[in-house]
């Protein structure tokens, strides 16, 4: 391989890796505070880039965005408060399939509202065929864009979960309901932001992914599965090593390209992914203690 | 019945338990003392399977025993109950306690699903132990409950139940009492004193040393995870280390 | 306590007796078709079930078991080997006896596997899948297992969506009928075709696998196994203190599933003359976990219930164009308003709803 | 501090607790003693509002408590330290006591809640040396001490505990019991539930017995010590031994 | 009276972008025969149902239809899967089936009911094929999606391909839902053999490939498949859309043909109406339904209210102008279309023009 194909492939993985990761990084926040993974989490990144590229039509393009993540984030607000919120003492499984059915209404409600066809944003910088050269290789501005706000994020959630007390009183949440009740903490206001967090975030990604990946109504799902597995295979609520195995599945993916077809391309990285998950079931970063004191 | 040949487990850096040794007669009653975070519970899940010890064999009736997975154990005639209430979600009293009839009985995926003759009788007996069992203990009356939502001493018993329908050789008893009042205490008291006298050893961890004293036949102290004594009740209860670290100076014990 | 198990079966017999007869005076037979098929489904359903409702292991990747009963089945018996006639695997196949000659619809000559053996094969390569995969995958937990099960089923998808042996996007299509029983004297023999005129017989083909199915895994419940099976479910430290082999256990009862799964495949497939990759998509094993639940996961009868009554809904296509909007909805609903179950509504919600059982200490 | 008029609580249509009447009045030790499945829990549980009452009054300095969310009670300085320890298992011993101080922290800032750390590490020490370590892996004991710590760490007015004695070591017993008193000395207000009766009510000022969910005595201690009943059901140790 | 016709497509679901507009456009051609009167005085009642291209789904309904609804006929199904799954029903249901799917195993062999719109892939091919060989071009490369359509215009590139002495060096097939193509891209490109890559499929992947193979800086040519005859795809891919070559009906640049073109006056109502009536752009796609069903309406007026004699009226129509040509079947092709029924188009400032070779 040479080098400039090697460095071509990189980019490429690190691409699609990030785009994983920033999926699964919004998968993370709700299961911090909530101990359930919310499989609307794509949806929110549909939401996104539909909404900005909607608002697009009215106002400049940061206006634009700003304006989607904030709707967004009402709509997860909304979703907690109607579907969640009152629900006395679910179980983890009853709330998994309450959000599957939610990432199925919001789909079908999206068809109905901007259509079946694809949509995007305009390239921030430059235009479809603008590239850069690092190296020697060639890439789009939008995948610095991509990489950028990705980084800043999850620097930002790092540091939220581990160092500030909101953060903490989160994990608290799912760590354990009632004692976090018992500490006076108001879990349900917990549960409220996090999803608002995590819809913000998602539709962050969706708008800078949008000129890149195009946006549909049912976008979502397929970027869903594979946040899923990012958050699941760093360890879930872990945000760095949503990344970490984000990235490490975008290069999988790019490089075995290299030497199967590409229609095998998912059945070998996640076959890949699944050995990695047998020799450490708790994710690369998951801390096997704590797995084994959690309920689900 | 129970050998320990200088067992160890280490968590990082922790010595938990620390090259302990001591043996458990058949048919004898023995208590695990010790304080808080002394090694007690870690010594349980060694012997039952649940943890491997970083070094050191544990040989039950003679066979080595350390590394087996715990429903091996299990099915060899060791039983456990749990320190933190361990029930079956969903199932309620009667059926946690048929469930430890498992190992007494036989009938396996094929017999089940085309419900064989063979498997009519054995669903009986085990209905009909599962329930005496349960009289035993005094909680039949809840025998159609659901296990988890009864109030702590009764799950205890209906843990107690559960251990004790596998027919145990020896059975393994983590703060049985724990939350009972003192003629609840007694109660168990008697009871294992009665487990005791069916034939069954019993291992114990408990901190009321009114039950610990009364009934054991022996007992170990750990502190650090080390052994620091092994005698008789009385001679325990004399024991200055023992009382500089566990009991506590006052004279009457277990206040 | 048995007569309550086999009254309720009793009735489902005679309910499905009396559609057939119902539909037949009335000339309204056509309804049968999408109940047959429901009855597949019904199937793949309720070997789900047992594994996620009774033994607590969730699998998001039962699609892909049921493509693999529904491929390989179709594969073997359409792929004409005369091209390969003399290569000693096909003459070694022939004297076997599971090779099978004839026509295809255009006249063409074709030699191919026999429906019996490809669908002995075709499960027993699913259980075989499930046994391998069950070993790893099983000591997983919880939402890990979770994904594991879906990234099974993202594999087989991406398998017969990229292999030519399985048509790729198009499926495998033209699968001849399966005749299970051929015709002995006067009598007529049974064969799982889609033609028009083995409807009813079909019907009944597919009642009675869902029925007995039913009816084993019923017993199964009530059994030692299914005890046992709960228990793990319950509590796994425990179970295992008790005695209990859980990884024996949850391995047993997920091939089990696999094979409800792959029978279902394999039928449903002859039934429809075909297969098509979307059998095997995440979104169909997301449909199935979600009939589970909505049927009250822990409640063979529910999920029989929800399963075919909402399959037979979607494939009549009444909802339209809303047949997920609906499906989401209904999901929603049911998990609010009944968690336990569409069954446990007329019961629970209706007497003391909002008194539900507040915050249990033991924290969910 | 607090007054329970006429209370009905239980869980779904089973009725736990009947026509509960009590008071705990500011720096007093009130202990609650009663046999297994008397409804000692689920009382401290619809104190703090985990159960939702069926029927009565319970006033918490003078707020009703019905009206009032678990959180809003905690904030208002009432806190639980449960039964079955609830540590947040997959967090650090220090993290649990700093979320125990959320309510303090709101109050008076992240000093004050420093501060309160460094005095329960005193009050116990052995949560010092685990300070890192996940609480699930503690031992049992080791967690109900820091459950309590962390109870304490908002500086509450009045403190429920929930046989807190429960799995500990008989010195840590004493301990926890002089801690108890020191709380009330220092003015504090304790509504103990325990089991071990003699050494509850040896502390406390006064005490209720509960039994099926009725209070069917009450008094100061030193009468209900006294009491032969009181004697015959929960105290007549000094038979079996 | 009424005639009850019977229709499947895909309205949601994964291929939505095809069975949307068809559900549309064949419902327009419905409203607007109705709205003239019917066929003979007959309304036309169209029953639409959406498989969200599941095979099974669309095997219910083809029942469904055939017998419970007893429909003249069937239009649809959206893709070739789901139409080679539903063609033996048909057949045993003798109820002619008129499928808007592309692969050519539809109607070869011949089923007696099953006929299909969209023109034979092969054709597409060889006026690809066609084109390389004037510019000179003789190594390719094919990438496919990895729906019915990419895999059927696989196969025929890779078997027409020898005739005209082309050698297709590398064939890749990516997923529909494929969100980024860098790393194929990535890999043809360091295959220095390679002068052109042709593309074949219908989803919005075809318009990344573009972008990413001029992000890339590779300009070798890019061919599309017919499925590119949609005018969201040329705006998806902006810039980079710029000199991509493919063949299509002449619907995309109905305005620029001569007058005297057959097909001319058809293409232009058929755009002004559906792009007035869903204010959305008309494209290749909604065309194969609108094709289906006004080839079932002339059918009918000739044919009656019989299934058989509509089959039979269908087989002998001739010189039928559609969208995406001109018809004219025969027993032995029930596609009706000929090599002429594609012109090779190009994108010229974001827009379709006729393409005029170098
Ligand atoms: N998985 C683990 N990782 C790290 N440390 C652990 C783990 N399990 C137990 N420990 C530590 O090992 C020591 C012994 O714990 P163990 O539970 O055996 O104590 P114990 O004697 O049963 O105490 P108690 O009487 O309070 O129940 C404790 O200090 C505990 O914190
Ligand atoms: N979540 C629940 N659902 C239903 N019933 C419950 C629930 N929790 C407790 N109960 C029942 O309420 C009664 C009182 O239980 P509670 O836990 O209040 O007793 P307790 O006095 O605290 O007993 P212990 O001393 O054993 O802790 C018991 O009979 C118990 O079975
Ligand atoms: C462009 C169309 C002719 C595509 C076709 N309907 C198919 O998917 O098979
Ligand atoms: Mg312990
Ligand atoms: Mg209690």
């Amino acid at each position: 391989m040479t080098t400039e194909l090697f460095f071509q492939y990189l980019f490429a993985g690190i691409t699609y890796g990030i785009m994983y990761a920033i999926v699964g990084i919004g998968f993370n926040i709700i299961y911090n505070t909530t101990g359930i993974i919310n499989f609307a989490q794509g949806e929110f990144v549909m939401l996104g880039g539909m909404i900005s590229i909607s608002l697009l039509q009215v106002v400049p393009l940061p206006v634009a965005i700003a304006g989607a993540v904030v709707i967004t984030m009402l709509v997860g607000a909304l979703i907690e408060i109607v579907f969640i919120r009152w629900l006395d003492n679910p179980s983890v499984l009853r709330m998994i399939i309450i959000t599957i059915g939610l990432s199925i209404l919001i789909r079908e409600v999206a068809l109905h509202i901007w259509g079946e066809s694809i949509r995007s944003l305009p390239y921030f910088y430059g235009n479809e065929i603008t590239t850069i050269a690092i190296g020697p290789a060639r890439i789009s501005p939008q995948v610095l864009w991509v990489i950028g706000v990705c980084g800043v994020v999850v620097a930002g959630l790092s540091l939220f979960f581990k160092a500030t007390p909101l953060g903490r009183e989160m994990r608290a949440c799912s760590a354990n309901r009632t004692a976090a009740i018992l500490c006076g903490i108001n879990t349900r206001n917990m549960v409220t932001f996090s999803f608002m967090l995590s819809a913000g975030i998602g539709a962050l990604a969706g708008c800078v992914m949008s000129p890149i990946t195009y946006t549909q109504y049912d976008s979502g799902t397929a970027l869903a599965i594979k946040g899923f597995t990012v958050a699941i295979l760093g360890g879930l609520g872990n945000s760095m090593g949503a990344v970490a195995a984000g990235i490490l599945l975008g290069i999988i993916e790019a490089y075995s390209v290299s030497v199967v077809p590409l229609a095998f391309q998912d059945a070998i990285s996640i076959t890949i992914l699944l050995i990695i998950l047998f020799v450490r079931p708790h994710g690369l970063f998951g801390s096997s203690e704590a797995a084994r004191l959690k309920e689900f | 019945m129970l050998e320990l040949q200088s067992v160890s487990k280490r968590f990082g850096g922790l010595r938990a338990v620390d090259d302990v040794s001591f043996q458990v007669r058949e048919g004898v009653i023995k208590a695990v003392i010790g304080p808080n975070g002394a090694g007690k519970t870690t010594l349980f899940n060694l012997i039952a399977g649940n943890l491997t010890p970083t070094s050191g064999q544990i040989l039950f009736q003679g066979r080595e025993i350390q590394g087996m997975k715990p429903h091996r154990i299990a099915a060899l005639g060791m039983s456990r109950t749990f320190q933190n209430i361990n029930l079956f979600h969903g199932m309620t009293a009667l059926e946690s306690v048929m469930v430890g009839r498992h190992v007494r009985s036989r009938a396996g995926f094929f017999a089940g699903m085309f419900h064989l003759p063979s498997t009519w009788r054995e669903e009986r007996e085990i209905r009909e132990k599962s329930m005496e069992l349960l009289e035993m203990l005094d909680i039949a009356e809840y025998a159609d409950m659901e296990a988890t939502s009864l109030a702590f001493g009764q799950q205890r018993a209906v843990e107690m139940a559960r251990a004790l329908a596998t027919e145990p050789k020896l059975l393994l008893l983590d703060e049985p009492a724990a939350g009972l009042n003192i003629y609840e205490t007694a109660e168990v008291a008697r009871l294992i004193t009665r487990i005791r006298d069916m034939g069954i050893t019993v291992l114990l961890v408990e901190h009321d040393m009114s039950l610990v004293m009364d009934i054991s036949d022996e007992i170990v102290v750990l502190s650090f995870g080390q052994k620091i004594a092994e005698d008789v009740p009385s001679a325990i209860q004399q024991n200055p280390e023992v009382i500089k670290i566990y009991l506590g100076e006052d004279e009457e014990v277990g206040a | 306590m048995r007569r309550s198990k086999f009254l309720p079966i009793a009735g489902i017999v005679i309910l499905v007796v009396l559609v057939q007869i119902l539909t037949t005076t009335t000339g309204t037979q056509y309804y049968l078709t999408q109940l047959t098929m429901a009855a597949y489904y019904g199937l793949v359903i309720i070997g789900l079930s047992v594994l996620m409702g009774y033994a607590g292991q969730i699998s998001i990747g039962h699609a892909g078991f049921f493509a693999i009963g529904g491929y390989i089945g179709a594969a073997l018996t359409t792929h004409n080997l005369l091209a390969m006639q003399d290569s000693g695997m096909v003459q070694w196949l022939g004297r076997l006896g599971v090779l099978m000659a004839g026509q295809d619809l255009y006249g063409e000559q074709l030699l191919v596997v026999s429906p019996w053996a490809a669908c002995i094969a075709a499960v027993s390569v699913a259980a075989l899948i499930a046994f391998v995969l069950g070993i790893p995958v099983l000591k997983l937990k919880g939402h890990y297992l979770a994904m594991a099960t879906l990234g099974f089923g993202t594999i087989i998808y991406r398998i017969v969506l990229a292999s030519e042996y399985f048509g790729e996007a198009d499926g495998i299509s033209e699968v001849p009928g399966f005749t299970i029983l051929p015709a002995l004297g006067g009598l007529g023999g049974l064969t799982v075709s889609g033609s028009f005129d083995h409807r009813v017989e079909n019907y009944y083909i597919a009642w009675a696998m869902l029925i007995i199915g039913l009816v084993l895994l019923l017993n199964l419940i009530d059994s030692r196994v299914g005890r046992a099976l709960r228990a793990i479910h319950g509590s796994e430290e425990a179970a295992e203190a008790m005695g209990i082999d859980t990884a024996r256990f949850k391995l047993n009862v997920f091939v089990l599933s696999a094979v409800y799964a792959a029978l279902a495949g394999v039928f449903l497939t002859h039934y429809n003359g075909g297969i098509g990759p979307s059998e095997a998509s995440v979104m169909k094993s997301v449909r199935y976990v979600a009939l589970v639940a909505v049927g009250g996961m822990a409640n063979l009868w529910g999920t029989l219930i929800m399963g075919v009554v909402l399959t037979f809904l979607s494939l009549r296509g009444i909802f339209g164009s809303y047949d997920d909007a609906v499906f989401g909805a209904i999901l929603i609903l049911v998990m609010l308003f009944a968690p336990d179950g569409i069954l446990s509504l007329n019961l629970k919600a209706l007497l003391a709803r909002g008194k539900r059982k507040s915050t249990d200490l033991e924290g969910r | 501090m607090l007054k329970i008029r006429n209370l009905d609580a239980g869980y779904g249509k089973l009725r736990v607790l009947k026509n509960i009447s009590l008071h705990v009045d500011a720096g007093e030790i009130v202990t609650m003693i009663g046999a297994n499945g008397a409804g000692k829990t689920t009382l401290l549980s619809t104190i703090i509002g985990l159960v939702r009452p069926m029927a009565g009054e319970i006033e918490f300095r003078s707020w009703d408590c019905w009206k009032l969310s678990s959180q809003d009670i905690v904030a208002a300085g009432c806190v639980l330290v449960p039964e079955g320890r609830q540590v947040f298992a997959t967090m650090t011993v220090e993290e649990n006591l700093i979320l125990g101080g959320y309510v303090l922290q709101k109050k008076e800032g992240k000093a004050a809640v420093l501060r309160e750390l460094e005095y329960q590490y005193e009050l116990f020490p052995v949560l010092r040396e685990r300070r890192n370590q996940l609480a699930g892996t503690l031992s049992g004991g080791e967690q109900q001490m820091l459950a309590m710590g962390r109870a304490l760490m908002s500086r509450p007015r009045l403190v429920m505990m929930d046989e807190p004695s429960t799995g500990l070591a008989p010195l840590v017993v004493r301990d926890i019991f002089r801690v108890i008193v020191r709380l009330r000395d220092e003015g504090n207000t304790v509504l103990l539930v325990e089991q071990n009766a003699r050494a509850a009510l040896s502390i406390a000022d006064r005490g209720y017995v509960l039994e099926t969910g009725k209070i069917i005595l009450q008094g100061p201690a030193e009468d209900l010590l006294a009491n032969r009943d009181v004697q015959r059901a929960y105290l007549g140790r000094e038979k079996i031994e | 009276g009424e005639i009850k016709v019977g229709a499947i497509f895909a309205v949601t679901g994964p291929a939505s972008f095809l069975g949307a507009p068809e559900a549309r456009s064949a419902q327009m051609v419905v409203d607007e025969i109705n709205a003239r009167g019917g066929i003979n005085g007959d309304k036309i009642d169209l029953i639409i149902k959406d498989s969200g291209a599941s095979p099974e789904k669309a095997i219910s309904f083809a029942k469904q239809l055939i017998e419970e609804e007893k429909v003249l006929a069937v239009i649809g199904p959206s893709t070739s899967g789901e139409t080679m799954k539903i063609k033996m029903i048909a057949e045993q249901g003798k109820t002619p089936l008129i499928s808007c799917g592309a692969a050519e195993v539809i109607v070869n062999p011949v089923a007696s009911y099953v006929f299909k719109t969209p023109q034979k892939d092969s054709f597409a091919v060889k006026k690809i094929y066609g084109e390389m060989k004037k510019m000179g071009i003789s190594k390719i490369a094919v990438v496919a999606g990895n729906t019915g359509f990419g895999k059927a215009g696989k196969a025929q590139l890779l078997k027409i391909a020898p005739e005209f002495g082309i050698k297709v060096v590398a064939a890749e097939v990516y997923d529909k839902k494929a969100t980024d193509l860098s790393a194929l891209v990535a890999k043809l490109m360091s295959n220095k053999e390679i002068q052109a890559v042709v593309n074949w499929s219908i989803v919005p992947a075809q318009a990344i490939i573009a972008k990413n193979m001029r992000q890339a800086g590779w300009d070798v040519p890019l061919f599309q498949s017919h499925g590119f005859g949609n005018i969201k795809y040329v705006k998806a891919a902006g810039a980079a859309a710029e000199g991509i070559i493919f063949p299509a009906g002449r619907l995309l640049v109905a305005e620029s043909l001569p007058d005297s073109d057959p097909q001319k006056a058809l293409l232009l109502k058929y755009k002004k109406d559906y792009e007035s009536k869903y204010k959305e752009e008309a494209s290749t796609f909604g065309g194969h339904a609108y094709d289906a069903m006004t080839i079932l309406a002339a059918a009918i007026e000739k044919g009656g209210k019989d299934r058989a004699r509509v089959r039979d009226a269908i087989e002998n129509l001739k010189n039928f102008p559609g969208t995406g040509g001109v018809f004219s079947f025969s027993p032995e092709d029930h596609n009706g279309l000929g090599m002429d029924s594609f012109v090779m188009l190009t994108v010229k400032d974001g827009k379709f023009v006729l393409y005029e070779g170098k």
